[in-house]
């Protein structure tokens, strides 16, 4: 499949390229992303056509070589990632572009930008525990500079937070893999999903590489890096971050959990992701509430709307007996994760539209944009549709799905934070939307926006409702190679 | 490798998680950013030492060369963090004229300054 | 008690005062001393566990380079900020702190102690395979064959990092050289220094890269000493480093990891992912070892030399 | 025959430890500088001796190298004690 080692090479290549390029970079990332985001359809079709498929790399097979693994669930995200990122990039193309001189930003944001496409996608389709940590690594790394990517202290203080959260993070996760390779002499998780057995080394190893996942994640309560960083970030920047980076470390969990871990047994690891999606739906959502800046409040509601991924693991219920509701969990967990992409995304590039046209992002400054960005409104009040989990929009489907797993599995308790959340999502979000609809204040300026970069959100936050309307696609591609705990009780 | 004992692979390994032990006080007990720095190094030492100690678990067969190779890029990895947690470091120091994170001032003009501490 | 045992446990217990005194001294200066110390001890420990290649890394880049960048990363930090350590958390606060970090190393301890001690990894397979990898040394054949997928994303980690420490330039000084201007007597011991090292250097760099297919050594290996050769060059003053926006030194830094991805797609085409030919598999890793070197020295010396500080020289 | 040599290797590993010693009392940094130096030395006789103990002459590239950065580190080390961190004690006062 020529098609999947272009989602590998083509955005690292052009990342490469990007260095000698310079000033001609966005040129090259013009022409690079629509060929990735064809390559990344061309990986769905096939797996479409001819169902899941495992590439040796190098011809080499596990335990030996690395595997690379395509399946619906890396379909999934590399479509997403493809789309969300190819809107960066030509939202990006008027911000970061230097026409005489090469200026620093100018130069270091394409190959940030596209060797962060490159390690996303490298996530998506490994197989390989060790090859996952060095992906994740090249991830973290774009990651840290496109935050400081704005030179001021403030956003130098949120990437070293973020870095060291992250440090942590590598050095957990790296423990567990230690463990893992000690212990069964393998790293491909297909294979460990055949040798995984329920013992004191594979338990530490689970526990390991889950927590340093979740401080990457910033799920609750390694969550303190996640506002400044997200919110500092040049606008782009943040879409990128809180969009797929933080689903990159998602998508590692579910990958373990689901199949190197379902027979190690781990209710009461489950119990406790949930506990902490618990803390970060109520925390974020409650913080979101009380932000004056509008990137703080978008920010925030990151940290509560990660929390939702990690009900997964509790409500889709482990140890690999058959559930009946385990497919809707983790079906109602991955359409949650790719959903808040798009709508995230969309979210933070209107943040950085309505901050260009008024001069900054202090809430009160946002009176009165819907007269003059109706198309931006719009489009930021078609995300928050999806975020708050009304239909008809690929965070409802999410969350009806993610709510009926969880009455049918009798955790009431986690449905009733679930609703609570939805709840604040509308508060935290009617507050910016009010203000957007609100008279103009006296003597306000403001910049007009292309109407073309207006419309760059809108398509993100299109994609968002569309995953809800049209969402038998997505389940059937999500079908294709799923792991059979996922699958307990599946018609 | 308790079988092994008196053979120095499971010395090593219990050294190496020592060093995590000792490594990972330094990261989160100490507050200079450098210091955090080097600590993070020692850790990342800590886990490689443990990772070929027990790649060297049958000397009859020498050491395991898939943890050595994994090894290698790790440390190739760190030294690259660390290279960038570095510079970040200078930087900030430059910037504000500290060298820890911890009593912050709020700072009213940035668009970013967040005013939530807490957490973890 | 055997002399291997004797001397083992010396060397953890040394290791181990070592990294405690890194972590828990109060001068820093004394810290990254200890650090690099720790760091040697460690290559001696790889040595004893047989792991060779990996005891060059270490002696190479974790004692070498990390500290080198923690010694002139502390020097600009002491001179810009504050020094001293404060509001570090109270006492209660660092027996916590020391309790978990107890009961992880405990765990680690736990862990190893109930693995199998008949474990084999992959040794069994590495050793049947190794005819067919193209090259002799097993570690050397994981890196550039079995797992070269790995490797490959490896060198364009490092590339990156060196791309986000120049991300952190002023804006003013984008596109200047690195660092600051270094300088030293002409005919004094650094100068000298300067002048004699290089070719014995440049000696070893080669022979490790080139040893590095059936002995232990290999391009990081190599590519780390051509860097402390070139920075050690600057440092006495001899040359300047190449600025930023030097066409030649970008088309070095990048040329290693594209030249590997390309060997990588081209496999792709012929039908394989970075898949090597045994027969023309020396040959290729090789090529691919050699402008890794490059590139690898170009982006450690510039990482160490650090971001742009000023335009002109 | 390597029993002995790693007898004489352990002994200089005592001799690493006086080292660390003086590396914690200082009290200047030109004598820590000294001390990691001297450390180093220690380092690249032990190298060589379990090279021969092991009969492995890969070892030796091992204590090549620790001694070629060591040299480097000392390098680093002065610079970074010099009076604007990029001199050399030896330069006259600008």
């Amino acid at each position: 499949m020529i098609a999947v080692t272009a989602c590998l090479v083509l955005p690292l290549a052009a990342a490469l390229a990007a260095i000698p390029l310079g000033r001609r970079a966005p040129r090259l990332a013009l022409v690079a992303a629509p060929l990735i985001l064809l390559a990344a359809l061309a990986v769905a079709t096939e797996i479409w056509r001819t169902g899941p498929a495992q590439l040796p790399v190098g011809g080499w097979l596990p335990p030996l070589g690395i595997a690379l693994v395509v399946d619906g669930l890396s379909a999934a995200f590399l479509l997403t990632g493809a789309i969300v990122t190819g809107a960066v990039v030509l939202f990006a193309t008027s911000i970061f572009s230097t026409p005489d001189r090469e200026t620093r930003a100018g130069f270091a944001f394409w190959p940030l930008l596209l060797a962060m496409w490159g390690a996303l996608n490298a996530v998506f389709l490994s197989g390989d525990l060790f090859n996952l940590y060095v992906a994740l690594e090249l991830l973290t790394l774009t990651a840290v500079a496109l935050v400081a990517l704005d030179g001021r202290r403030e956003t130098v203080a949120a990437a070293i937070r973020y870095m060291l959260f992250a440090l942590f993070g590598s050095l957990a996760y790296l423990l567990g893999v230690t463990l893992i390779y000690a212990r069964y002499g393998a790293l491909d998780i297909a294979l460990l999903r055949i040798l995984a057995e329920p013992d004191a080394p594979t338990f530490v190893a689970a526990a390991l590489m889950t927590i340093g996942l979740a401080a990457k994640t910033a799920l609750f309560p390694f969550h303190a890096w996640l506002p400044p960083a997200h919110a500092g970030a040049p606008a782009p920047a943040s879409a990128m971050l809180s969009a797929l980076v933080t689903k990159a470390s998602f998508y590692i969990v579910v990958r373990i959990w689901f199949d190197v871990l379902p027979v190690a047994g781990n209710e009461a690891l489950a119990m406790i992701l949930g506990a902490m999606g618990v803390g970060a739906i109520l925390f974020g959502s409650v913080l979101a509430i009380g932000q004056e800046r509008l990137k703080l409040v978008v920010a925030y509601s990151t940290v509560a709307q990660l929390g939702y991924l990690f009900l997964m693991f509790p409500l889709a219920g482990s140890g690999g007996e058959a559930q009946p509701w385990a497919a809707g969990a983790w079906n109602g967990g991955v359409v949650h994760a790719l959903s808040h992409a798009f709508a995230k995304a969309a979210m933070f590039l209107c943040a950085g539209l309505f901050a260009e046209a008024i001069g900054h992002d202090r809430m009160d400054g946002l009176k009165g944009v819907a007269r003059t960005m109706p198309l931006t409104v719009f489009a930021f009040g078609l995300a928050a549709i999806s975020l708050m989990g009304l239909p008809p929009s690929g965070g409802f489907t999410a969350k009806y799905l993610l709510l009926t797993a969880a009455f049918a599995g009798g955790n009431h308790f986690f449905a009733l934070v679930m609703l609570a959340g939805g709840l604040l999502a509308a508060i935290y979000l009617f507050r910016p939307l009010e203000r957007a609809f609100a008279k103009p204040a006296e003597g306000s300026d403001i910049t007009p926006i292309a109407r073309w970069r207006q419309a760059v959100p809108l398509v993100l936050a299109g994609a968002a409702i569309a995953l809800g309307v049209f969402s038998a696609v997505p389940f059937d591609l999500l079908r294709i190679g799923r792991a059979d705990a996922a699958q307990e009780g599946l018609e | 490798m308790s079988g092994a004992l008196g053979h120095s692979a499971t010395l090593f390994a219990l050294t190496g998680a020592a060093l995590v032990g000792i490594g990972l006080y330094g990261f989160v007990a100490r507050t200079h950013l450098l210091r955090r720095v080097l600590a993070f190094n020692v850790i990342g030492s800590g886990v490689f030492l443990f990772f070929g100690a027990t790649g060297f678990r049958r000397p009859d067969l020498g050491a395991d060369p898939a943890p050595q190779a994994l090894i290698i890029t790790g440390i190739i990895v760190a030294l690259s963090l660390t290279a960038l947690a570095l510079a970040l470091i200078t930087r900030y120091a430059a910037l504000s004229g500290r060298s820890s994170l911890e009593d912050e001032a709020p700072d009213d003009e940035a668009p970013d300054a967040g005013d939530e501490r807490g957490g973890g | 008690m055997t002399p291997a045992l004797v001397f083992d446990g010396l060397l953890a217990l040394l290791a181990v005062a070592a990294a405690m005194a890194a972590i828990g001294g109060r001068d820093l200066f004394g810290s990254v001393a200890f650090f690099i110390v720790y760091g040697l001890l460690i290559a001696i420990a790889w040595v004893r566990l047989d792991a060779i290649d990996v005891a060059l890394a270490e002696a190479a880049i974790g004692a070498g380079l990390t500290g080198i960048l923690l010694i002139s990363a502390l020097a600009r930090v002491e001179r810009t900020a504050s020094s001293g350590e404060s509001g570090e958390g109270g006492r209660l606060a660092k027996i916590a702190a020391a309790l978990l970090c107890a009961g992880v190393a405990g765990a680690l301890a736990w862990a190893a102690l109930a693995l199998d001690p008949q474990g084999a990894g992959l040794t069994p397979l590495i050793s049947e395979a190794l005819p067919q990898a193209g090259v002799g040394n097993p570690v050397t054949a994981v890196l550039l064959n079995f797992r070269a997928y790995d490797t490959l994303l490896e060198s364009i980690v490092l590339l990156f990092a060196l791309v986000a420490v120049w991300s952190l330039a002023d804006d003013g000084n984008w596109g200047g050289l690195p660092g600051l201007r270094q300088h030293a007597r002409s005919d004094g011991v650094l100068a000298t220094f300067g002048r004699l090292l290089p070719p014995f250097g440049l000696v070893v760099a080669v022979y490790l890269v080139w040893a590095g297919s059936e002995n232990p050594g290999g391009a990081f290996q190599g590519g780390t000493v051509l860097a402390a050769i070139w920075l050690l060059v600057a440092m006495a003053g001899i040359t300047e480093l190449p600025r930023v926006s030097s066409l030649p030194l970008r088309a070095a830094l990048v040329f290693g990891p594209a030249f590997f991805l390309a060997v990588g797609a081209i496999g792709a085409l012929a039908g394989t992912f970075l898949g090597l030919a045994p027969a023309a598999a020396k040959a290729i890793i090789l090529a691919v070892e050699a402008g890794l070197t490059l590139s690898i020295a170009a982006t450690l010396a510039l990482l160490v030399a650090g971001s742009p500080q000023r335009t002109q020289g | 025959m390597s029993a002995v040599l790693l007898g004489f290797a352990a002994f200089l590993l005592l001799s690493v430890a006086g080292g660390l010693i003086r590396v914690l009392r200082g009290p200047d940094a030109a004598d820590r500088i000294m001390a990691v130096q001297l450390i180093g030395t220690s380092g690249v006789a032990v190298l060589l001796l379990l090279a021969a103990a092991g009969a492995n002459p890969a070892i030796v590239d091992v204590a090549l190298i620790m001694a070629l950065l060591a040299a480097f580190a000392a390098v680093a080390f002065v610079k970074s004690a010099s009076a604007d961190g990029l001199g050399d004690p030896e330069e006259p006062d600008p």
